[in-house]
């Protein structure tokens, strides 16, 4: 007897079973993630318990984890704007810091001040977001240059330009020189709550989140991404025009994520320094995709991660594992989820078959 | 002076150049991958770990090869076998590769070793001009513009050159003529993440002979790009790794020799230079029949 | 004689589709052996199990009176058995030189490249073609590509030899070409599986004939025990067919003016070359033409879908050459697609978000910048009850539903907004009887409200039945029109090959 | 090493004012890696000798912590782990470190290389520029080609002062000499830095130094053949035969200081600035290569900056242009030297503006 196995597409299997499938893959790769913990040193039990301690076990805990959370709602929901139009937006991160240092600039450099301040700043973070991925959008919808590494390589000139800013004009007379700028006025800071660091950008997070809901599933511009998203050919021939419309998601993507920079700016760093996004852009990716189409999706997907990172942490604290030590993480449980993806659509058939010639 | 310069690009393009050629080889067979920058970083850390532990070079590159290798069996394992989203899964390789490497690569922080030292070929050493920049270099140098050359033959002299080709175009087609699909697939991944792991240990056997976290520093990420740069090709390949090398190299000298400029404006060059190279190559790919694989990126 | 080759009791479904249900079949040496059935009957999938694309869910295959177990078409080709498949096998951008070697077996990893191209050119010139080693495929008409199939073929020296509607793609004369190879090849003692929709050609050649209908084989007939017309009424049964009937005939009103109109595909070779059309208020036109002579690029240029390199479109007098798709829907053009899976549907969306899909923007769907769901809901109820859509539980995605059915969403769609002019790309293509008369009734009814129809088809049959003239296209081209119901079949297929009347 | 591979129970932290006698457990936040032979490791040194006092219980250090907002939950996480001294190693941790000073007043806070204090935060750094400029002295009777390349990371007062320091020294003994400077924005980056080294020797330069915390310009010069001046630790290992010397840091002074201040509650908020006198900073013992006139002049000029008889920014000092800054007969005060963004005269670069 020989086995065989033969793939073959699954009917529609109901979202419980999704969801026991992509809870299942987290199991695994936690397990498998505990292998590499073990040839670092470390008991993996033990590490798990403090990661979930560390992020959920005290209100201080759980504020950094919201804080965590709020730049990875944001630059999520940026990447899934553009993804359901099957856009890959990689350079959450580069316009994150091009909303950055439109916030900044409007905070120090603008003369706005008073209450204006912080809608002056946000409305310069959207539009500087916006206009630095329209650059790719542009590329992409007139001449069909590939979006992924265009958004990739600007993540790269968005932090030198922001480099440039603060070691060069925008750098703090103050500061003795060294590359930082001027802290922002109090009225260019979001309020604090909870004697913590969870700032309003939390908020403006959920609120982005309805917004983009709305958006999505209740326009008729959501409508046209949406159909252009799931077949293209399908949309043009109904007489959309799918050129524009992926100018217009890459823009939005990007403001969006412009959104996310004046939310760290003005609620965490309250300047503009080196080291303003560790990786959001990146992350953000992962949780366009595991959220799929979902804005709901993407704050809970946001959260998940927000306690891994936050967590992690402390296996860095209490073990010294390097902060990259997350990534490998946040790694396996992709490559984890991606397989459990196949399980969810294709089921396998065993074949037997008599061995002959 | 240019030969000075010559020999720099070359020195800065072979990392990205091996780089490119592996991941050429990846979408050759319709896979893309992004996760070299992971590969490369596994390739310099094993690379070193090896050459480090025994003494040898040769064995250095081999191991280099060897996890790349490996680790590129997990990408083609989710993309050929699975039929994942190949973006994801190479995303979520990259960060795999930053953060096993970060973690195992603690031990060897700090330690030195002796690195690929120049070999200058008899004669063409000698000749004016390119003589320093090509033919007084290391062995991993070398074996670059062989592996260049290696790898047009192979696609276009060999029936597995052919048969690669022809699944990357249409997998129905060559399933139909009866060639195994996803064993070339998957071993067109694997080989080629192996190749990517070389560019790595380029990085760490030649370039700077020592591991730092974090060493390739984005390096992986321009491979990706110039793979459209050079349409698939491998002398583009090597056309374009050399022009980025030269380009970072230049905004040093630029320094060097005294200019005004920031020195941070002058880092965007490269890739300033890559998106608009990303552009006209794209132009030209539509103008003329496309090269790009056919069935890059479907599962 | 023993059969070379047997099927028995061979099952294949794929998700919500039973494609072949117990067919059995056989195949001896040197037959040539149609294989005959509606469209979506089976055909070509009982072909794909039979050489190992598929694996069937049960069954068996024999050959020469042994077991066998396909797992792959390398297993098939081993044993002798090749295909040329309804959707080539080429790879576009290979050479052909590239394509033919890929197929052959047993060359060397480092092949010697110089005796290979003789003995391919040998083997093109024995059978007259007319092919370049080194073009690239995609520069290749669909004709040429079909004989570049049939050479891996030849080249492998198959011992069966598997054409999917391989004339669908032919000119009369190409055929008699083709089959004057098939007959040389059938005394060769080689076996043919040949499948076709032509009744005349499957006279012609056919040793035996094996009908399916709704994945069964029916019956097999000698030669000798089947005409014309018992194979038809074997393949379609004794179906109802609803009654319909044209009205008014059409005015002399021109509602659509073609000028000289010039398209080029993406890979700058020209699609339409100089086409002129009139059509009059009320008329179904039908254009007859091989398929791949550039129907479809006539009906994307109408609709807006591809850029027009110089010619005028005039509907009612105005100017659409160049605008978009959504103002030829405006300007009262109204399009059902060759592909209705691949541009006429968003698959993932719903029934009733299909249904709007070209009218979303109409004041009655919406409230501002958003949607009106309710009315969106309200529309999609009408439409089902007015076209009998069998739809599926509300909100579930369209693409669940089954291909009739979602022609005639695609069809309630596009008449909604009461169109000029309909352009139907082969809109009856893989439906039942039922299915199909019913879009004609809908394409008639429509004529007689004054509707006016291109109908592009490659059944003539359909086109005699229900067109009030026809237009001829042979490669890019209108060679002329002719009237249904005087002109015969052998005078349409002359123009189909590109000869212009007298 | 004797850090804690555990987890730490947590400790309440006993109040500073309180306990006249009371143990040290110090906390370190690295901006790299503790491996990387340069300015983490050389802070690592430190930690290890400071804890050789027995009051002071093992140590924590968090390495590669990024700049910014990322660093307050770090630190505010070692705090809670019970630390009661915590040293913050790289200038971007300053807004980070306040943040959480204020929230726990009870625990000390030291900032590397920052300006600004608070009750409970100190700063210290040291006089780098001392042994810089000494290591210039070498470097200006060594170089043939009158040629020295200087790769420099950021252009922030620290380095530029290193630059500076290096230069006069430089010009002190050799006036012809040039310095060139190429940053490559960024601490730690071997390739980057290998480049930039690489292009200085094509232009000419037969001596190298840098601030740089990766050792890669040493092994760009060894394999050239030219010399190279280190920084942050004594790395000869990467260069056998190009290595002269570096100026090193010994942190151990600071440390272990201050763990004993806080023990015995005498700790004040200040702003440490030491220089060679208290011993912070160093030249790593001189290579072989060194002649001995020039071992003999680097022996005396050292005793005079100890003695405070020679001070690298003394005037007459004018700077790239050639303007005049500071005249005879005085010297630039902490307030310039801290802010300094000018060149001396000898350097070739140019600072960002
Ligand atoms: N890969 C597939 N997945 C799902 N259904 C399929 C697939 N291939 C074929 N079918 C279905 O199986 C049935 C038989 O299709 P098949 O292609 O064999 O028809 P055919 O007889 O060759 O038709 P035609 O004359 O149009 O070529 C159809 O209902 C078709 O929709
Ligand atoms: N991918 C699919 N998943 C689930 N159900 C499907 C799928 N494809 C088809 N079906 C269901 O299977 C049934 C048969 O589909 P098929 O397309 O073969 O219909 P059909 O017999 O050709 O009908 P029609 O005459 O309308 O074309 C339909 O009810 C359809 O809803
Ligand atoms: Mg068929
Ligand atoms: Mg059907």
């Amino acid at each position: 007897m020989n086995l065989q196995f033969r793939v073959e597409k699954r009917e529609q299997g109901g979202p419980l079973f999704r969801i026991l499938a992509i809870i299942a893959s987290i199991l695994i790769a936690l397990f498998v993630a505990g292998f590499l913990l073990l040839a670092a040193g470390v008991d993996p039990a033990a590490a798990y318990l403090e990661i979930l301690r560390e992020a959920l076990g005290s209100s201080y805990g759980i504020s950094e984890t919201l804080v965590k959370t709020t730049p990875l709602i944001i630059t999520g929901l940026a990447v899934s704007v553009a993804f359901r139009m099957q856009i890959w937006n990689i350079g959450a991160e580069g316009q994150l810091y091009m909303g950055a240092c439109a916030a900044t600039w409007v905070a120090l450099f603008s003369g706005v001040q008073g209450s204006l301040t912080l809608p002056a700043m946000f409305v310069a973070a959207f539009i500087a977001g916006g206009l630095w991925a329209s650059v790719a959008g542009l590329l992409r919808a007139r001449w069909q240059v590939n979006e992924v590494i265009v958004t990739l390589l600007m993540n790269y000139i968005a932090i030198l330009l922001t480099d440039y800013l603060i070691f060069g004009p925008w750098k703090n007379p103050d500061g003795f020189n060294f590359p930082i700028t001027a802290q922002f006025s109090q009225a260019a800071r979001f309020s604090e709550y909870f004697d913590s660091r969870l700032h309003s950008g939390f908020f403006l997070a959920l609120f982005c989140a309805l917004a983009i809901y709305l958006l999505m599933e209740r326009t008729i511009w959501g409508f046209q991404v949406k159909a252009i998203g799931s077949n293209p050919a399908a949309a043009r021939y109904a007489g959309m025009k799918t050129g524009l419309a992926i100018f217009l998601v890459l823009t939005l993507s990007g403001a969006i994520a412009g959104i996310a920079g004046f939310s760290e700016v003005a609620g965490l760093q309250h300047r503009l320094q080196h080291g303003l996004a560790p990786g959001y852009g990146y992350t953000a990716i992962i949780i366009a995709w595991l959220a799929r189409r979902s804005a709901l999706g993407v704050v809970i997907v946001s959260f998940l991660l927000g306690v891994l990172l936050v967590g992690g942490d402390s296996l860095q604290l209490s073990w010294q594992l390097p902060v990259a030590f997350a990534y490998a993480f946040q790694g396996l449980i992709l490559f984890f989820l991606l397989a459990s993806d196949f399980f969810i659509n294709f089921r396998l058939r065993r074949i037997t078959e008599e061995t002959d010639g | 002076m240019v030969e000075i310069l010559l020999d720099a690009t070359v020195r800065a393009g072979t990392p990205i150049l091996f780089a490119t050629l592996g991941a050429i080889i990846n979408e050759r067979a319709g896979i893309i991958n992004l996760g070299i920058e992971g590969l490369m970083l596994i390739g310099a850390l094993s690379g070193f770990a090896a050459t480090l532990a025994s003494g040898s070079l040769l064995l250095g590159v081999f191991a280099a090869f060897a996890a790349a290798f490996a680790a590129g069996c997990i990408h083609a394992f989710i993309c050929v076998q699975l039929r994942g989203n190949q973006i994801v899964s190479g995303l979520a390789l990259t960060m795999f590769g930053i953060g096993v490497t970060a973690l195992f690569g603690r031990g060897v922080v700090g330690q030195t070793i002796d690195g690929f030292e120049r070999h200058a070929v008899p004669l063409l050493s000698q000749l004016p001009l390119v003589g320093k920049a090509f033919f007084q270099q290391d062995w991993l140098i070398y074996f670059s513009f062989l592996l260049v050359f290696k790898i047009w033959f192979f696609f276009y002299r060999t029936r597995w050159g052919l048969e690669l080709r022809t699944i990357g175009e249409n997998p129905a087609a060559a399933d139909a003529c009866g060639i195994q699909v996803n064993r070339y697939r998957f071993l067109a991944v694997a080989c080629g993440s192996g190749f990517v792991g070389i560019g790595g240990a380029y990085l760490s056997l030649a370039s700077t002979p020592m591991w730092i976290e974090n060493m390739s520093a984005g390096r992986g990420w321009i491979a990706v790009a110039l793979v459209i740069f050079a349409s698939w090709s491998s002398f583009r390949a090597l056309f374009g790794a050399y022009l980025f090398g030269g380009i970072t190299a230049m905004q040093l000298r630029f320094q060097a020799m005294g200019t005004s400029v920031s020195a941070h404006i002058l880092q965007m060059l490269p890739y300033v230079f890559t998106i608009i190279v990303l552009v006209i190559s794209t132009l030209r790919l539509q103008k003329g029949a496309s090269q790009q694989p056919g069935n890059l990126g479907q599962p | 004689m023993p059969d070379l080759l047997q099927l028995t009791h061979i099952r294949k479904t794929f998700p919500g589709v039973v494609a072949l249900d117990d067919v059995s079949f056989s195949i001896s040496a040197g037959e040539i052996h149609t294989l005959l059935g509606e469209n979506g009957a089976g055909k070509s999938t009982l072909m794909n199990v039979l050489t190992g694309f598929y694996a069937p869910d049960c069954g068996s295959l024999q050959f020469e009176g042994q077991a066998v177990h396909f797992s792959s078409p390398r297993d098939s080709l081993a044993l002798g058995i090749g295909m040329v498949h309804q959707h080539f096998m080429l790879v576009a951008a290979h050479s052909v030189f590239e394509n033919i070697l890929i197929a052959l077996q047993g060359i060397p990893l480092l092949f010697p490249r110089q005796q290979l191209r003789t003995r391919i050119q040998q083997t093109i010139e024995e059978f007259s073609l007319d092919l370049e080693l080194d073009t690239p495929v995609w520069k290749l008409s669909i004709g040429a590509q079909q004989w570049i199939e049939l050479i891996k073929l030849l080249m492998r020296d198959c011992r069966l030899l598997i054409l999917d509607e391989p004339t669908a793609v032919l000119t009369p004369q190409e055929t008699d070409k083709l089959f004057s190879v098939l007959q040389r090849l059938k005394q060769q003692g080689k076996s043919i599986i040949f499948i076709s929709h032509k009744m005349r050609e499957v006279m012609e050649i056919s040793d035996r004939v094996t009908i399916l209908k709704k994945g069964c084989s029916i019956t097999t007939l000698e030669q000798g025990d089947f005409d014309q017309h018992k194979l038809a009424t074997l393949m379609i049964g004794s179906d109802r067919i609803p009654e319909w009937q044209k009205s008014l005939p059409f005015s002399d009103e021109i509602v659509l003016e073609i000028e000289n109109l010039a398209v080029r595909n993406d890979r700058g070779l020209a699609d339409l070359d100089n086409f002129s059309l009139q059509l009059k208020k009320g008329e179904i036109l039908g254009i007859a033409g091989i398929a791949g002579n550039g129907q479809k690029a006539l009906a994307e240029a109408l609709t807006g879908l591809v850029r027009v390199d110089s010619g005028r479109v005039l509907a009612a007098g105005v100017d659409i050459t160049r605008s978009c798709a959504r103002n030829s829907y405006i300007a009262g053009i109204a399009h059902i697609p060759e592909d209705r899976k691949a541009i006429g549907i968003v698959p993932d969306l719903t029934l009733d978000e299909n249904l709007i899909l070209k009218n979303f923007r109409t004041k009655r769907f919406r409230h501002g910048i958003f949607q009106n769901r309710s009315a969106i809901r309200k529309n999609a109820a009408e439409k089902i009850d007015q076209f009998a859509i069998k739809a599926g539980p509300q909100g579930s995605p369209v693409r669940l539903l089954s291909g009739g059915n979602i022609q005639k969403v695609i069809i309630a769609r596009e008449l909604s907004e009461q169109p000029a002019v309909l352009v139907a790309l082969y809109p009856t293509r893989g439906l039942d009887i039922g299915s199909a008369e019913y879009v004609h009734k809908v394409i008639a009814d429509g004529a007689s409200r004054g509707m006016s129809t291109i109908m592009i088809s490659e059944d003539l049959d359909e086109l005699y039945k229900i067109c009030d003239r026809i237009a001829v296209i042979f490669r890019g081209r209108l060679i002329g029109y002719v009237d249904p119901t005087n002109a015969s079949r052998e005078q349409i297929g002359l123009m189909m090959s590109g000869e212009v009347p007298a | 090493t004797s850090n804690d591979q555990k987890p730490t129970t947590t400790v309440a932290p006993t109040p500073a004012k309180a306990a006249v006698e009371k143990q040290i457990k110090a906390g370190f936040i690295y901006v790299g890696p503790v491996g990387d032979a340069g300015w983490t490791w050389a802070h690592d040194q430190g930690r290890i000798a400071m804890e050789k006092a027995d009051y002071v219980l093992p140590s924590t250090f968090i390495e590669s912590v990024p700049e910014g907002a990322e660093a307050t939950r770090v630190i505010t996480g070692l705090v809670k782990k019970g630390h009661n001294l915590i040293f913050t190693t790289s200038f971007g941790f300053m807004d980070a470190t306040l943040d959480v000073a204020a929230k726990y007043k009870d625990v000390v806070f030291m900032h590397c290389s920052g300006y600004k204090t608070a009750d409970n935060v100190g700063t210290y750094f040291g006089r780098m520029y001392e042994p810089r400029y000494l290591s210039g002295l070498i470097a200006g009777k060594m170089t043939k080609t009158d040629i020295i390349g200087y790769v420099a990371a950021f252009p922030i007062p620290e380095v530029i002062r290193g630059i500076n320091a290096f230069t006069l020294g430089v010009r002190s003994v050799n006036p012809k000499a040039k310095v060139k400077v190429v940053w490559t924005q960024t601490w730690f980056d071997p390739g980057v830095e290998r480049d930039a080294a690489d292009s200085l020797l094509d232009v000419g330069a037969d001596i190298l130094t840098m601030h740089q915390d990766a050792p890669a310009t040493l092994q760009a010069a060894e394999a050239r053949g030219a010399y190279v001046i280190g920084y942050n630790s004594d790395t000869r290992k990467f260069a056998p035969n190009a290595f002269l010397t570096a100026p090193v840091w010994n942190w151990a002074s600071v440390y272990t200081k201050t763990a004993e201040e806080v023990k015995n509650g005498t700790w004040k908020s200040q702003q440490i600035w030491w220089g060679m006198k208290q011993d912070l900073v160093r030249l790593a013992p001189l290579s072989d290569k060194v002649p001995a006139e020039v071992k003999a002049l680097v022996a005396e000029k050292q005793q005079a900056i100890i003695d405070g008889t020679l001070i690298p920014f003394a005037g007459p000092l004018k700077d790239q242009t050639g303007r005049e800054i500071i005249g005879a007969g005085a010297a630039l005060n902490d307030g310039a030297l801290l802010g300094m963004n000018w060149f001396v005269e000898g350097v070739q670069g140019t600072i960002p503006k």
